[in-house]
């Protein structure tokens, strides 16, 4: 009763504090001085449609490169701590059967999945969406595999150089960007086209597509250490 | 009046959203639940056509279509846990 | 009318959030949060942010619910 | 266009009403798979028929909301398919109405005679 009482207190106090906030509130009405500064320059300067795709790529493309790290550094936890159990489990499977109809939709949508994944991450400049949002539909697409078909295997040695490959060329892209342009991920080393059309934003689909393989390899490895490795029935 | 119509048509979808809520809470089973979960999904994919439209824009509908593709990928994976099948 | 929808929204997240936090079943809880993601990815188209709802929709709503199913499976297989 | 423009929007009313409805059935139902049948059918053609209502008002979008259609109307009835099988599996019980059950054993051994 006592502790409810106390508690209670707490609560009553915090919005005390808090309430200022509440009752003074007004929205935003006009950008802030960087946001205004992206808004303005941000077409001329790198040549996306989608400004939040100039933001994450050029402008803070330093923490687009940390939270890519951070996955690897999940993905490649989840592995080792799974493979290490997953070693001795090899006794017979008592998983009950797919049914055909899941078995042959399957067909039809794995291919649709990743074609979904690839519009998204290619055309990142000009709609919402991008590496991560197209990677992780990828990996959908591969969830969709394992459901269908449990006693699938993955090429891993696959898998592990497709996300090598991919990490490593959006760091060289990096590279290019100090080498031939003004900074580090500057994208205007390659021709800025045409706002609005699809070959247009200089490095920008390119860097897009190297990020969308790489979570989406990383994602699928994330999965398919997850799964049971069943033997067939 | 057609957007007095189409203000009547989101408020049905609001509704039949609600009702899906009072059985996903009611529900006694997990299945249940995730029958409303399923029926959730596919009436914000109608909502979210209709904020697009009023709002304009037609890249909205990029969300819709990673739902109308991926939402049923949880129901699948909730059935195959339930039939011990994963 | 946009903020009726809002106000609606904001409530069914709240119903859901405290369904996924005070269910008593796991499997629960864990299709109430992916049902929180799916609502909240809907606010945020309203509140005119396609790429946050995007990420929400194909992450929040979609990939963690499945991580968490298998999760719940590799724990299940071990205590059989 | 302004006769289009309601067509469209009556279409849309329609649908919604469909979802309305998909929701009541879910509340209404008696048990699981009268639920599921309620719930998935209706609400699927609510979500296809709003969706048609929008792509018959602005003939910009109708690809788009076409596609949308299409993954609606495959991906839909599989998860309900998978859903109530493994219901099945489970032992959900059936309301006393129901006639016929036709993945149960009994009646298994009853068609391979």
């Amino acid at each position: 009763m006592i502790k409810k009482g106390i508690l209670l207190l707490i609560l009553v106090g915090f919005f005390a504090v808090i309430s200022s906030l509440i009752i003074n509130f007004t929205g935003n009405e006009a950008l802030n001085p960087m946001a205004k500064h992206y808004a303005e320059n941000g077409p001329s300067e790198v040549g996306a449609a989608n400004l939040v795709t100039a933001v994450v790529v050029t402008y803070r493309g330093l923490d687009t490169l940390g939270e890519i790290t951070i996955l690897f550094i999940a993905a490649a936890i989840i592995g080792f701590f799974l493979k290490a159990h997953n070693a001795d489990a090899d006794r017979p499977s008592r998983l009950r059967k797919t049914s055909e109809i899941l078995e042959t939709a399957s067909t039809l949508l794995v291919p649709t999945i990743f074609m979904l994944g690839a519009y998204i991450f290619i055309n990142g400049h000009l709609t919402p969406g991008g590496g991560f949002q197209g990677g992780a539909v990828m990996a959908s697409g591969v969830m969709m595999i394992i459901l269908a078909r449990p006693t699938s295997k993955f090429n891993h040695k696959l898998l592990s150089v497709l996300e090598s490959v991919s990490g490593v060329a959006f760091v060289i892209l990096g590279v290019l960007g100090v080498v031939l342009a003004s900074g580090f991920l500057n994208n205007s080393f390659l021709p800025l086209g045409e706002l609005g059309s699809i070959l247009s934003a200089g490095a920008i689909p390119i860097i897009y597509v190297s990020i969308g393989i790489k979570v989406g390899s990383e994602l699928t490895g994330i999965l398919d250490s997850l799964k049971e490795h069943q033997n067939e029935i | 009046m057609v957007n007095t119509i189409l203000i009547m048509a989101g408020v049905l979808m609001a509704l039949g959203i609600l009702l899906a809520l009072f059985r996903f809470i009611l529900g006694p089973d997990v299945t249940d639940r995730a029958i409303a979960f399923d029926v959730m999904t596919v009436s914000s994919i109608s909502v979210i056509a209709l904020i697009a439209y009023f709002a304009g824009r037609v890249i909205y509908l990029d969300v819709a279509l990673v739902y109308g593709l991926l939402s049923f990928l949880s129901v699948v994976v909730i059935g195959r846990y339930i039939e011990r099948g994963l | 009318m946009s903020i009726l929808l809002a106000i609606f929204l904001g409530l069914v997240i709240l119903v859901l959030a405290g369904t996924a936090i005070y269910h008593k079943n796991t499997k629960v809880a864990i299709i109430a949060a992916g049902a929180v993601g799916l609502f909240a990815s809907v606010l945020y188209i309203l509140l005119a942010a396609p790429d946050v709802a995007l990420t929400e929709a194909s992450i929040g709503s979609g990939l963690s619910t499945i991580i968490f199913f298998y999760v719940l499976n590799k724990i299940r297989q071990t205590n059989d | 266009m302004e006769i289009r423009e309601t067509v469209g929007a009556a279409v849309t009313l329609l649908g919604s009403v469909f979802i309305f409805l998909g929701g009541l059935g879910i509340v209404r139902m008696p048990d699981l798979f009268n639920r599921i049948q309620a719930g998935t059918k209706a609400s699927t053609l609510g979500t296809i028929l709003s969706l048609l209502g929008l792509a018959i008002m602005n003939e910009a979008w109708i690809w788009k909301l076409l596609v949308i259609i299409f993954f609606v109307l495959i991906t839909n009835p599989i998860s309900s398919n998978v859903i109530s099988r493994a219901a099945h599996f489970r032992g959900t019980r059936m309301t006393n109405k129901t006639v016929a059950d036709l993945l149960s054993d009994k009646n298994k051994k009853i068609s391979e005679e």
